[in-house]
């Protein structure tokens, strides 16, 4: 969290710069099946942010060292677009996209039913087109629709969400000004079935008490957004193919 | 096995190229339908999505301040990158940039930069102090064949409504930036024996080589480049050069269409 | 056949969970025993290395001087890395940065950083020209499981023993790098179907999901991170939670001792 | 193209600043089976411009994915030595040598005859020893010559050449001014037997009929190189083994 | 060498900065053992290096094309840790490491029954933690240290020492200054059975006679690190495992 | 199966080296035939290439301008990098550089940086400002043995040979660089059981280690490599240097006689 400025991000009504509620989500939008040469494949648009994800497999894991014997492995790739910053990306390597591709493939291998296809790897890409703070739980949340749309089964689907504090307030769903400015982020990928916890990331200040507040923010918004996306496959299978 | 398919498929490529047939009913020289939207992602400075049949793909421009070169100071920089990610297609890797990936930018790059469309000195902030860095970036979301064509009308789509970011960097307002023509390529494909324009996937799977032209307003030549095995004689270029211009006009008129919205 | 051993190893797990044992005979929060030691590297100007059980990790601090971002011109910075260098296990292999260093990096970073114990503006020099650099580097030689723990404590105790080489760098005096609180790690991982603290090479392989979480001198949550396959529910948290409290406590009673030396 | 600046490319009598007619080539030498470690090989000089081109193979093709099972596969490396331009170049990856490598490959698949050597490869190695414009041509034209000298069957060789347009006069063989302050270059690669195209790139700006007596300058030239080729490799033939 | 200055590095009493006489040698521990997790391990301190050597091995050698029919192969890695030295290293690529590992691991394979292990591979991983001036002489003989601890069987341990030339003296053992501004490095390993040399390298200025006395010196002093050697080893055995 | 070759090739080293013989006829000191040639490439600023035996090489010499570093205000670099691309045999494959070509150019390197043949303070332009950086780049471009040798003669004959490129960089008139002595490589490898000089590509698969001489215009030491599996004894040393002091001055004349030119 960067914290560094004296930047006011709560009006005098109580409400936010953009004029949300303290536990007000930014607008989220789902569409499922729009990459034709994808197996699944779904679009999220939450605030400003893009996340695009695409789901190949399962397919032969190769080379075969990273092949396991009684299971699939999940291969996942978060990726910026070199345009959706302010300041263009270098395409390539970069420590961040890394360690993000890291822990949301563990986080979907955690409710893919992976043992259904041992020896095997399903490749998940998630591209950030446009980022305005969240990108994270967006992607976690299209490559969940992706997987559904390819037909993989799951034991759950995760939805990306995230809290976070601002001038000592906990609040839902921090945008840009407010990842830049705040004081702490608690993104986190719950099961919405379940309420149990996939993804746990959290970086800045947080009291014990903060923290459960933040998470109390981040279940109801799960909720929210697990319609949204059960409203976008259905459109999906009522829509056939695409 | 593999590469039965394409064997097999070579010959069905065949046989509807001798009955003047394409493998999705097009005729010879006919496009697929194209989509353009502008203005669509926050953050790049212009970018712009085309849905080219089953190909999708975005370009995002954004610009850097740069130091210019010593020996040309009052010249800014237009760079045009692709990245064909694992995202685009079963078929790609991931991995340091392709040598498929290289070309796919170089080519529009050369379109774009050998059109003159965008004047250098127009990039001049301070003279041999700051000067713009254009860059436009080429991300392909799904390649169902002809990303090329694709990938040279989102780029200059996406350039012809870019706003330079003057205020953000601190030097004056921000304006549209100024772009002097449209290039625009067409690309054909031999396939069955002869050329065919915007080729699909299967095509491309059972076809030779290619031929990327890339023209001005004026009808002029900016760019040619032939990629994959197989040679062609001047008379089957002279045909498609003909059918390029055609293509070339179209497309040109959807970007101006686009740009009035 | 690597996986035979995990799956009976899981097996092993789970019995001895179920009868409230661990395979090493620790009670299931109980840790191993930490040394730590100070100072004791030449070159490095702060540096640290922790023997946790059979875990063995340096940590080394550096400075370099920079130009401060323009627009942050009194504030310095924080580096924090990782290596996993095959020199510490037979499962390590040489090659660029492994997801798994970058993430011990990164959290060991956060978690520092976060903290706020080291305030971005003493680092300044001279506005807006000179700022300090500081660059902690993690070097794995032994992993005998737990590794984020062990790490996160060699990296605050090179820090808080570091002395800023001004003189070097025709600066100024040498002085004690200001370093306002110690945020600790405490690492939790699930074996045999519920979660350990500081789990042993073998928990560590047979076992699931891992939690670390740092925690700062007054007990406020500077970094979180689940790491591996596994889901939890919020009350399984709440419980390691409060281990991760008393531990991180008494690490930081630690580290304060060998600074007194 | 550069074409930036007001330089004069044309003398007042019609000649080019180094004296050459319109239509005239600078001077080639080729000579082949330089290389002793090589299966075959050749140097070519045109103007100042040296490439050197080794051929080695066939041999087996591995990494066993790069293998075709009903021909072989054609390995080009172009490579700039550090030394050979103005600048040095750093050794290492390169946009432009990339590309030039993937083209002038497919180029020279597309006369050698690969059917006949299934699940193999055939590596041909272009180092450019000096640059002065036109080094992609000197380098085709080496590598045909070098693959001609390993014995390697071919339909045609491939001759490099290039035509361009300078002070809106359209000539043959751009040297380094002339590609630097010239409007367009259009570098080919013809088989001299047929006159069929196996390589083709084009930048900057020609009319259809600039094109059309570009190419008629290419033509014209590719006979003439290609018969200091096969000079070349009669001269190899009668001197026995290098 | 530097050489560059005009440092004085030796005293009016004929003694170096240090105190040390001209043929003196830096202090010397050694300890075997010291990292759980390797199948061998040492590590040594020479002066103000430190140097740690750990084993793995012998392992199957992989990929395949690395393997020998006839005997093991031996992976070094030398690595400077980032705060190793004055300025931070940056992690990755490294010419001089690279050299370094290269004919390091050539002088191990010189004295490792590399026969008795067919197809399979030795690791040794060298870490420099600190470096003072000779630390590839302080990671060769804590690489022999690490692979006797390993029980790997070898014809002769070699111990890495060095002599140097500072104000045209030849001394024994150069520490940082007398690197820095000396006039020439010579870095050998010995075997201390035979005296034989498996490791030479050297830089600067050496007369013939200059040279001599430098090996006379690098000579007696590996006697006297043989001696450390042998005592932590056998400090090693009778302490049992680690 | 190709390590048969080596075994066989071993035997029939040994065999003929018990006749004193070997496998090309030459004496155990006798070295091949060498032409040199220099200022043979354009845009190079120092160039020569070395045809020994089957072994030709390129050396070309270029130069920047950089800023010194600040503790060494008056002094310029020199640098000296070898490549080792798959042009120059079969057995070189493409990629990062190779440890076998980071060898060879840091030995190269350190044999003409030692011997003190280019004075660091001549490559001054303006004190801490502007220095002259000296680049030999070594280019292999057939391997038929004693590469290092061949790379060594090319690199010190094109820096002899070189112009410093003042007028392009407007920074004076062009001029010789000066170069204050002749280092000079020796190769020696163990075949057959004893040591021979010059090896030839044979003697290299079927031997044992080498060691790499450089020797100053005053018959010093500059510069030693023992390379490759094996190892020596001092008598063995004593012998071959006398041998390479006798080889250095003769390949010293040569460069001579060609700068004469």
């Amino acid at each position: 969290m960067g914290g560094y400025g004296d930047v006011k991000l709560l009006r005098e009504d109580g409400k936010r710069l953009d004029g949300r509620a303290i536990d007000e989500m930014r607008p989220v939008t789902i569409e499922a099946g729009v990459l034709p040469a994808a197996d699944g494949s779904a679009m999220v648009t939450h605030g400003l942010n893009v996340a695009v994800a695409a789901v190949y497999g399962p397919m032969e894991a190769h080379p075969r060292k990273i092949q396991r014997q009684d299971r699939a492995v999940i291969d996942v790739r978060y990726n910026m677009a070199p345009f959706s910053t302010g300041d263009r990306i270098r395409p390539g390597f970069n420590r961040r996209s890394r360690e993000i591709s890291k822990v949301t493939a563990e986080s979907l291998e955690s409710v893919v039913l992976v043992e259904r296809y041992p020896r095997s790897k399903i490749r998940v890409e998630i591209e950030i087109l446009a980022a305005e703070a969240g990108t994270r739980c967006a992607g976690i949340t299209a490559a969940s629709v992706a997987l559904a749309d390819a037909g993989i089964p799951m034991r759950d689907m995760i939805v990306g969400v995230a809290s976070g504090k601002i001038e000592d307030t906990v609040v839902l769903d921090l945008d840009k000004a407010e990842d830049n400015y705040g004081q702490a982020d608690l993104p986190v990928g719950i099961l919405p079935n379940t309420g149990e916890i996939a993804f746990l990331q959290m970086d800045g200040d947080l009291s014990i008490d903060e923290y459960n507040l933040a998470m109390e923010y981040n279940h109801k918004a799960a909720k929210e957004i697990h319609e949204i996306m059960v409203d976008a496959l259905k459109r999906r299978y009522e829509g056939g193919e695409a | 096995m593999v590469e039965l398919v394409p064997s097999l498929l070579r010959q069905e490529l065949d046989r509807l190229a001798a009955e003047g047939q394409r493998i999705d009913g097009r005729g010879q020289f006919e496009g697929r339908e194209v989509h353009l939207e502008v203005d669509c992602l926050y953050n790049a400075e212009g970018s712009a999505k085309v849905v080219w049949g089953d190909t999708i793909i975005y370009a995002g421009v954004k610009f850097e301040i740069r130091t210019p070169w010593p020996d040309r100071p009052t010249q800014g920089s237009l760079m045009c990158g692709a990245e064909l990610r694992p995202v685009a297609h079963r078929k790609y890797e991931p991995g340091p940039p392709s040598p498929e990936s290289i070309e796919l930018g170089r080519v529009v790059d050369r379109g774009i930069r050998e059109s003159g469309c965008i004047d250098m000195d127009e990039l001049c902030i301070v003279p041999g102090e700051k000067v713009w860095g254009v860059m436009i970036d080429i991300h392909v979301l799904s390649d169902g064949g002809n990303i090329f064509d694709a990938a040279g009308l989102a780029a200059i789509a996406a350039l012809r409504t870019a706003v330079v970011p003057a205020e953000r960097f601190d030097v004056g307002e921000d304006h549209t930036l100024k772009v002097n023509g449209t290039p625009i390529m067409a690309s054909f494909k031999r396939a069955g024996g002869r050329f065919v324009y915007d080729p699909s996937e299967e095509e491309e799977l059972g076809g030779d080589e290619r031929i990327h032209i890339t023209l001005g307003d004026e009808g002029h030549l900016h760019s040619l480049q032939k990629g994959l095995k197989g040679v062609f004689t001047p008379d089957e270029f002279a045909e498609i050069l003909a059918v390029a211009e055609q293509k070339c006009s179209e497309l040109r008129e959807m970007v101006a269409e686009k740009e009035g919205n």
